[in-house]
């Protein structure tokens, strides 16, 4: 019964839990509270005598969890480690946040740019996103240009 | 006598004019461009046929001749309102599902439009050459030579009119060569309601009653609904009347939709006129009984309408909330992915037009409209608390979307009081994100049981690769 | 005011309760017994309480005190006729949505209550202790001791009767040991069609209109509509009319049903009352408006009606069909196993009362009615073709189901034309299979693509265990 | 490119298929026709120009397609043998369909019975069902009786 460990992220804070179960009915241990449950079926839990149906949607560590007419979103993560999103980030590395089309490179090299100061305008699906700097530094490297398709995660602009 | 309809159009409005013209009898033809070979709406016609764009008429009209097809429904978007279809058809002996080539090109002209619609006694916003008189304020200065914002002031009191112009026309000449400059009303806090309108080729035309728009975001409306909580009797017959004007002022033939903005006041100005079919054609539909496509296929058979102004009533209340693939909470942007898990909503009052079904895939290169939910109730209170339950119960995971926001957006007091306009999501900014994003403790629990024996993945790359690992509950072993 | 209720009943029924009283913002209790642990009305509550038996109305009470709920739900079927729940209820200051013991004690004693209409004017089959008028036949000779076919004839012609009394006497004497006989009117091909009755604690009734209800298989309904191709106007009224008059004669509170047997000729005679929601009242909610779970819950909680019989009105045509866990091919039979694909039909007019969804179990335990598909449409032929579009497009596998029969049905010349009556499907009894049991190629070709790689199982084993090996559309690997 | 046989059976007759296939495209031959095809992703082919979507459940040896509206049932069976439910039929052997409880049984040990005669009343899910002799014959054993709880398949009488 010493059950599983695991790390979950939100936003910024990070989360330790264990879950201790066998033949369906467990116990989850999140801070200081020890919450009893029961696996009823297939996407479906017993917590302190109420239903909950719930669907579950994992992408890698990213997971989506429909539970209760409402859609969350957390990230899985090593003990310790942080949220692999945040670590990217901070990286002032901007990258194509989904496939689409370059529409303008609003910065040159050399440049000095706020942080949140918009870098690349995209196009994806007939709409426009605006890509912002992850942090105020110099612009040392162009890697796009207008018109240029690039894949999702590709990298655009890099920041110093 | 229409036999085969080509849809030149795709997702969830080309499946829903193959479902009427399956009830009537009608074989149905799809088009599809490479990154929809495999979407819903292909496989939902009797057969299909590949084309390069959405938008090359004459592909469109040489796969209408391929298959067969004596008829094309343009749907809405791509081509619906372009002239190069509707005479592309003429040419071909093909019938365009939609108003004559002459009325979309004049509609299509917004100064034309709204000459013509001045003419014909609608109201239109209105503008001097010279000063207003006093009781106009506020309005806007706007210059003759372009727009973009570039020359516009908005002026409060008549005071500041002679400093405005002035300093728009030097603005205007600086920018478009040209200083001229107009003054035009200016309408705050305006409302979006639009008037569905049918005419027949015998000259018959009547109006199907109002849907309000106000809900947008970046001026592309999300939640619609009829009746407009903000219409008296009175104003929706004088409306009524503009837009059956504006219909007969043009000969129009088929559906179409008169737009308007209208003012706290109870003021009306016409806008434009679309002329083609409406996302937001189903509350229409739900609060009047008419299956608006089949009166389209009807009437381009050159059917007489088969009712009068008088046989049309308004029944109950209908909204309706458009499903995107998008995160609101970042600025609305696009989302792409698989449709993983998909558990629609359903029951007594709820109407589903969806493009999608579970394993969909979600691209990039379109719309990312999936799906248009819709209820009806006999009252807007009722009907507010129908779209809560189905939204609540609606289930899609896989791509990103805004069906909780949505939520949040009907549940709001001031949605719930009918204080709605154009401005509605600015003044509220609060929806964009939830009350709390605490992670309730059950969730939590639901995610730890999913990740059973998997270890997290660790490195540094970007968590952004669509790699479905589970999709559907996750099933205990 | 009415702030929790549980819902004794399971399946589509206590989901579709559910609904309505979320949208009423009222706290839902479910109650399952072991073969329904998993099932999804259970899922669909706030709550829920395990129980040994749907059928044991004091352990529902019980289970309504232990969840603090103040209402009890009694859905069809099961307890909702039974005088012990609402009595259990009455002692334990729980209110039973339905009418006062008193009403369902009245209407279950079908002497009694055939005894009751006719003091109030309302036409029941008409019975001679003498010589009925020979405008009356063809009439029943029926025993007066007891039932189930013996000692009962029937007969077409006046010259007849002596001797099918004598020989009918004969014959309830030796079973019976009663040789008294009586004369009925026999009702040749008669229609079976209801009126939907609400009434309130203040003495308030009105109808809203009819069902037909003439299709049926084992003396169990399978397709409603409304309206009957069978009233006129007037009939109508004068239907609705004795509908009333039962209801005021009992004092009717709550939501109930009227039936009737409407001959050839037009001439109509009371048959039972049902003291509870039907299945088939969707086909009302769609052409009123109304949401009769929401009224049952207003009536119940001491408020008067809000409309009267003037403000209802019929508008279009909706068809119900009831599909059921069963083998029509095979004297319907009922069928059992998962659901290994579910995709239900949606879009403009369709309305979908389920109790399942993809993996569901469908035991032997309860009924196998499975869910409930409704259209709506502005005419008759309309909702027939958008249930043909509607059927055509619901995939359900996994368990065998009447999908394709009921398409049968429904795509009948005779269906079409409005011809039916209670003994249609034994008149059509063709059918009952398909017209042809001919694969199509494309059948045996997606067969053969999903059988792929693995080898056919061989030996005498009957064919006879439902181990699904493989769900949704099969994947190309 | 010899590709899959396959043998079908559907009612009383059987019919042999043999399906070609590389990447997606293939040809299914049938008696003497040669059908070319495309896979055109999951549960959707295309035929002669037409789309065809499709849903397959396969139940051990029986499969329920679901094609243009229409449910079809198919048993696969080995080459020339017949269907496993013929076999099973002809053999005498009353089984039950599903599980539910014996109401009646309608013959005794020695009867001589007719084919298609009533043997065993049933109830499942709240509904009678009737097993009919599968031939004619003696009834040699009777391995049930009224009130019991059956499961599926369970042999409850044999007509020799």
């Amino acid at each position: 019964m010493t059950g599983r460990e695991l790390h979950w992220n939100k936003g910024a804070s990070e989360t330790q839990v264990r879950i201790e179960e066998s033949g369906g009915h467990g116990i989850f241990h999140i801070g200081e509270q020890a919450i009893p449950f029961v696996v009823r079926g297939q996407g479906w839990l017993e917590v302190n005598g109420r239903n909950i149906r719930y669907y579950v949607h994992r992408d890698r560590n990213e997971y989506s969890i429909w539970i209760d007419g409402r859609t969350y979103r957390l990230t899985r993560i090593q003990k310790g480690a942080h949220a692999l999103e945040q670590a990217g980030g901070a990286s002032g590395e901007v990258r194509a946040l989904m496939p689409g089309k370059v529409l303008r490179v609003e910065v040159a090299v050399g440049d000095t740019v706020k942080e949140r100061q918009p870098v690349v305008i995209m196009e994806s699906m007939k709409m426009e996103s605006s890509l912002p700097a992850p942090k105020a530094g110099a612009v040392i490297a162009i890697e796009c240009a207008p018109g240029q398709i690039v894949e999702m995660g590709t990298l655009l602009v890099t920041i110093e | 006598m229409i036999r085969k309809v080509l849809a030149a159009n795709r997702g969830e409005i080309a499946i829903r004019i193959f479902t009427t013209l399956r009830e009537m009898g009608i074989h149905t033809v799809a088009v599809y461009t490479d990154p929809d070979a495999h979407a819903l709406h292909v496989r939902s016609a009797d057969e299909s046929i590949r084309i390069e764009s959405y938008l090359q008429p004459d592909e469109i009209v040489s796969a209408a001749r391929q298959a067969g097809a004596d008829a094309i429904h343009p749907g809405y978007g791509f081509l619906s309102e372009n002239t190069s279809l509707s005479t592309a058809c003429e040419a071909a002996g093909i019938t365009f599902i939609g108003p004559r080539t002459d009325t979309i090109r004049r509609m299509g002209d917004k100064l034309e439009s709204k000459r013509l619609m001045e003419k014909a006694g609608v109201p239109v916003v209105p503008s001097w050459d010279r000063n207003p008189h006093d009781s106009e304020f506020p309005v806007l200065v706007k210059a003759v030579g372009g727009g973009g914002g570039k020359g516009m002031r908005l002026v409060e009191e008549p005071s500041q009119l002679a400093e405005a112009k002035a300093a728009a026309s030097r603005e205007a000449g600086k920018a478009f060569g040209d200083d001229r400059v107009f003054v035009e009303k200016y309408v705050r806090n305006p409302r979006h309601i639009e008037f569905q309108i049918l005419g027949d080729a015998h000259g018959n035309a009547v109006h199907v009653f109002e849907r309000e728009c106000s809900i947008q975001r970046r001026h592309q409306k999300v939640i619609e609904e009829t009746p407009s909580p903000a219409l008296t009797p009175g104003l929706r017959a004088r409306m009524g009347d503009a837009a059956v004007a504006a219909a007969k002022a043009v000969g129009y033939v088929n559906a179409g939709t008169v737009e308007f903005i209208v003012g706290p006041d109870g003021r009306f100005y016409f806008l434009e006129m679309n002329t083609r079919l409406q996302v937001e054609h189903p509350v229409t539909e739900m609060t009047t009984g008419l299956d608006l496509v089949r009166e389209q296929i009807r009437i381009a058979e050159g059917n007489p309408l088969s009712f009068t102004q008088s046989d049309l009533r308004q029944t109950g209340h209908s909204i309706e909330c458009r499903i995107y693939a998008e995160v609101p909470e970042e600025q609305f942007r696009p989302d792409i992915g698989t449709v993983a898990v998909y558990r629609p909503p359903s029951g007594a009052g709820v109407r589903l037009d969806s493009g999608i079904e579970e394993n969909s895939e979600v691209g990039f290169h379109y719309d990312p409209m999936l799906a248009k939910l819709v209820v009806w109730a006999g009252s807007r209170s009722q009907a507010i608390h129908k779209m809560q339950r189905a939204l609540s119960e609606f289930v899609l995971l896989g791509v990103r979307n805004n069906i909780d926001f949505l939520h949040r957006v009907i549940s709001h007091p001031e949605f719930g009081e009918g204080k709605i306009d154009t401005h509605f999501l600015e003044r509220h900014s609060a929806l964009l994100r939830p009350a709390t994003e605490e992670v309730p403790v059950e969730a939590l629990l639901a995610a730890s049981l999913s990740s059973a024996r998997t270890p997290a993945v660790t490195g540094s790359a970007t968590a952004a690769f669509t790699d479905v690992w589970t999709s559907g509950p996750w099933r205990i072993s």
